[in-house]
């Protein structure tokens, strides 16, 4: 894993693809190490709003050195990012966390799941698989026919999709739509709200399915400092050798079955 | 040009500290700045056993700074000693423990412990909010700061430094209280007992309800606390709470500390401490200061 | 929807009111907004006689606030029941006199001149930090707090609102003073001390040394008092501390306050004040809230 | 005298006219009610700086609404607005402060007296001035040869100059510069540094020389309610009746015998 660093990053091109939802191109360097399911932190300017804002990696092009970052307007900090044009500047802390262990994916058949602002993540999974030659059944969740990142989801997988209107596919959750079209995997990599995550764990278990999740919480310093980050886990963690796990460092992704949500 | 500062007869390289709890073991900021480079890092609170700390929500951001309520997580002393302070020892810099605890007899504990290693000092955490036992209480009434401190002076190998709570209605009583019972230095201030509600969602921002206040917007009550102590108190001062440059951290200097630590401003630019160092050096260039010792208390 | 809160069986329209020492004798701001629409003008402390204050520099900013060490500053009871009260009787308000002294008398002098007046109510500053004598002594401990409380009570005509000090180990041991007192109602939090060094020139930034920091940096620590009172006395509360917009004082209101004020944000916004009338009944048609109450310490 | 306001004006144009001097035109309704003397006060959009910055209008062009300010490089908040362009927006308050009261020059000899960044006002005053048909005797002390607004006051008024170097005119300050050039006047506007300010009212007593000189405090609110800005005054202010006059309100310009500075 590189090196962790804070780095100005260019705004190289944002649009609203769905109503508050932002969809945002960075170059950087970071994106040299970036990885699928890891995650940056962008500091809004504003210098009442200090923390560093969590964000997801959703696509990666390594060429360009760039990043995509697709994110929904939550408060001040979101806010703020998404009055930012191109050529405008953000400081950015990463590239943290661990990210999805796609190399557990070789010759299986692997669920992608996400729920609204959990979609995100998803693509860059979704295209690193590809790349391996497997194409994963990308189920995905949304309130209503609003959708975001659908047509990018599609070049990688088959795209199954529930919304909680029922306006477009399965109306209820993932879940439903993952029996609805009687789909099973292997593997599954999950990203998405608490309750989505929890009935995935529950599903996983019972079916003896092996599940990524990627958790989310309040964090201060995104490297691992504070311990503000934790999620309760089966084992003693590493660090503190007390069942609580750093989300921004030994996380964000973590093994269904060893976290207690 | 001398950066060099010394408290309870140990030397430090320049002022400039992290402080506990801000900075991990020291070892996830290495990836940023050459802990060479610091006078000291101070460490997360420890306490002779493991604790699990707080539920989440444990932060939040609040204007110009944030509330943490971690509830001082740490693996304990044994671990400590196995793992973190050998890492710590790679690097040529000087080692202060954070020590917390919940009875009088956890802290000895620790503090015992700790004789036996090559650390260089102890900072005692009598001040957190955020625990329901211990901590804060020995930290909000005089007399028992006095018993904590005269009681680990008889147990302590290394110079002891009692960390203050600014959450006091005098804060030179308790530094009082400490000198007299022995303290070879005082550290101030720990966090401000604050909090937030999400008026939305109808609930406190943390799942403790209160947590500890840091960062930029307290640093005229810490730099105010400061100055009170330093003309209180003969035993050096290290002083915090809001420092993010170079400025700040003499202002704290010139109230009357001897050396700073850096708290939250780790978050928010995690090359905080050793652009702090720099700044510090461009100063006394600026204004011609041979010696850091100087600015120390240097408006009355 | 009923914004209509009462304190001490005095009716407010609703439930903001401006902080005392920002708002001038409210006269100053009614160029900007309509005094009309505000739930109380909190006057500025008045004392016994003509006071003169503290040297300038007075005020200074400092992140996401400023201190300000006025040093109560006021003509005196007589210019200020002359001229002032009939000046904000023109308006359809509530009149909350705030009143500042050295001594126990000259507190009770001001109490007994005001008992003639057609004012709402009185709010005693036991609290300023920028005075040497008086206010804040009183308001540090909770016997002495408990003493002129009850000594200003036989002489109060109207309701009397004690005004606390954050600057305390326990705010609610002075809340439970002042009610068991008799005191009608308490309003907090007034400024907490701090200081400022200018490290360039080499002195404080304020004349005094110390002063009281206000704004959006302390609301933490306010918001955090007004719980902890509200679970500790019966008496209505008044909140105060950093409000700057609607989302803030409703903050307030759920933490348990039955009024908020107004103070710093008035220089940085002055149609702040009715903007956050506007804005409370905008978040209660949102949220279907019939009555303004139902806010009152809706967070537990 | 019109309402007090808190408005948001637009630069027009911003250039810098010495080292951390900048000149700034702000189009505003203000302009309609500017005068000479009186002064607005600018908030910084940096969140962690809230008090309004005050700052003297130095000329005003009501036909176009516009204001014009020259202020130097003192610290956070001129930092941010010397880096407004055009079209960017700020808010401001004013116009505040009482103004010279130029109507007292009618038919008598004027001394417009400016040190260092105190030399802004005076523009407007002496195009004041030299509309009633006086031409004042301009005396600006600068520090060295980097002279700002001379051309500008020299459209209105003979300009003497003093620089502390010597570098131009009379080395020395704006009194050295009066006797070196045995000027006389009946009546007097200042503004600068106290030291300059404690000068003028020296000499204006001694000389039997009416005297109107700005002051400047640090300010929280600008509209006389913090009572944070006082300075001593001879009598008892009408305010607080303690001889501490407001210089937001009752000032910045107070006829030099009437404050002990
Ligand atoms: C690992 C990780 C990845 C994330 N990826 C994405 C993503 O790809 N797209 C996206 O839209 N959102 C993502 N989030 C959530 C995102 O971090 C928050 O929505 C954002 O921080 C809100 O900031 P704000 O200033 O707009 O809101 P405010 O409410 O003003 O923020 C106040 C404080 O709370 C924190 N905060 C608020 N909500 C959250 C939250 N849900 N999680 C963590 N901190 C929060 C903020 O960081 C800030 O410190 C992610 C969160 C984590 C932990
Ligand atoms: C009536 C009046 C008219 C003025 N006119 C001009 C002018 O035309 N041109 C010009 O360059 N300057 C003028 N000043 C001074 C100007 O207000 C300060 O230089 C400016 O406020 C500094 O702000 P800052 O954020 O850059 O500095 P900082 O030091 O970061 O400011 C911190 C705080 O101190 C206050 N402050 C700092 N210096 C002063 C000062 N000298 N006077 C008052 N408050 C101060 C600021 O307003 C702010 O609240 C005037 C001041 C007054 C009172
Ligand atoms: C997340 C966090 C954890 C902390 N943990 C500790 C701790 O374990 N022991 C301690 O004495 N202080 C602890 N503190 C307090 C800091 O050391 C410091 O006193 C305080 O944050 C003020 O400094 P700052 O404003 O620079 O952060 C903690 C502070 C934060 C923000
Ligand atoms: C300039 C200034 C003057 C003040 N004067 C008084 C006063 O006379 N009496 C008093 O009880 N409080 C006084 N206060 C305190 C305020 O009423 C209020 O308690 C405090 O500022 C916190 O609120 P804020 O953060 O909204 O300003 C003053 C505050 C300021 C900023
Ligand atoms: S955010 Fe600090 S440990 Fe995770
Ligand atoms: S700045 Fe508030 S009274 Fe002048």
């Amino acid at each position: 894993m590189a090196q962790k660093q804070k780095v100005t990053a260019v705004v190289c091109s944002q649009k609203e693809i769905a109503p508050d939802i932002y969809d945002m191109w960075l170059e950087t360097e970071l994106a040299e190490s970036a990885r699928a399911g890891a995650f940056i932190a962008l500091y809004p300017k504003d210098k009442s709003t200090l923390l560093p804002r969590p964000i997801s990696i959703c696509e990666i092009d390594r060429e360009k050195h760039r990043l995509r970052i697709v994110y929904r307007i939550a408060g001040k900090g979101t806010k703020e990012f998404s009055a930012y044009k191109k050529g405008d500047t953000v400081e950015i802390l990463g590239v943290l966390g661990n990210g999805f262990p796609t190399e557990k994916a070789e010759g299986r058949k692997v669920f992608l799941m996400g729920g609204g602002i959990g979609v995100p993540p998803l693509l860059e999974t979704a295209r690193v698989l590809d790349g391996m030659g497997i194409q994963a059944d990308i189920i995905v969740g949304y309130r209503d026919s609003k959708l975001f990142l659908k047509e990018d989801l599609e070049q990688y997988g088959k795209v199954f999709i529930a919304t909680e209107d029922g306006s477009v596919g399965t109306k209820g959750n993932v879940m439903d739509a993952i029996s609805e079209n009687d789909l099973k995997a292997d593997i599954i990599f999950a990203c998405g709200p608490m309750p989505m995550l929890r009935a995935i764990k529950k599903y996983a278990e019972e079916s003896g399915t092996e599940a990524f999740i990627s958790l989310e919480e309040h964090m201060a310093c995104g490297v691992g400092a504070c311990l503000g980050c934790v999620c309760k886990t089966k084992q003693v963690d590493h660090h503190s050798h007390v069942h609580n796990a750093r989300i921004c460092t030994d996380g964000p992704v973590f093994d269904a079955r060893e976290v207690d949500i | 040009m001398n950066t060099k500062v010394s408290i309870a007869g140990v030397e430090f390289k320049n002022p400039v500290m992290t402080a506990s709890g801000t900075f991990g073991s020291g070892m996830e900021y290495s990836e940023f700045v050459d802990l060479n480079r610091l006078g000291a890092v101070v460490t997360k609170g420890v306490a002779n056993v493991p604790w699990q700390g707080n539920p989440t929500p444990r932060v939040t951001e609040v204007y110009g700074g944030m509330l943490n309520a971690i509830g001082l997580q740490n693996p304990g002393i044994d671990v400590f000693i196995k793992r973190d302070i050998p890492l710590l020892k790679q690097y040529d810099t000087r080692i202060i423990v954070n020590v917390c605890g919940k009875t009088v007899e956890d802290y000895v504990e620790v503090v015992e412990r700790l004789g036996d290693t090559d650390i260089d000092m102890m900072e005692i955490n009598v001040s957190c909010p955020n625990v329901k036992e211990g901590a804060i209480a020995f930290g909000q009434k005089a007399d028992c700061l006095y018993d904590i401190t005269a009681e680990l002076k008889k147990h302590a190998k290394q110079p002891i430094m009692m960390k203050l709570s600014p959450n006091v209605t005098d804060i030179t009583e308790m530094a009082k209280a400490a000198e007299a019972a022995g303290a070879d230095a005082i550290s101030l201030i720990n966090t401000l007992t604050g909090m937030k509600i999400d008026i939305h969602r109808r609930c406190f921002a943390l799942a403790n309800k209160t947590g500890g206040m840091s960062g930029p917007a307290i640093k005229p009550i810490a730099v105010r606390m400061v100055y009170q102590c330093a003309n209180a108190v003969k035993i050096p001062i290290v002083g915090m709470g809001g420092i993010a440059t170079a400025e700040d951290a003499i202002e704290f200097l010139m109230a009357g500390a001897t050396a700073v630590s850096v708290g939250a401003m780790n978050f928010i630019n995690p090359y905080a401490t050793t652009e702090i160092v720099d700044g510090i050096e461009a100063y006394m260039k600026q204004y011609g200061i041979e010696d850091v010792k100087e600015l120390v208390g240097a408006v009355k």
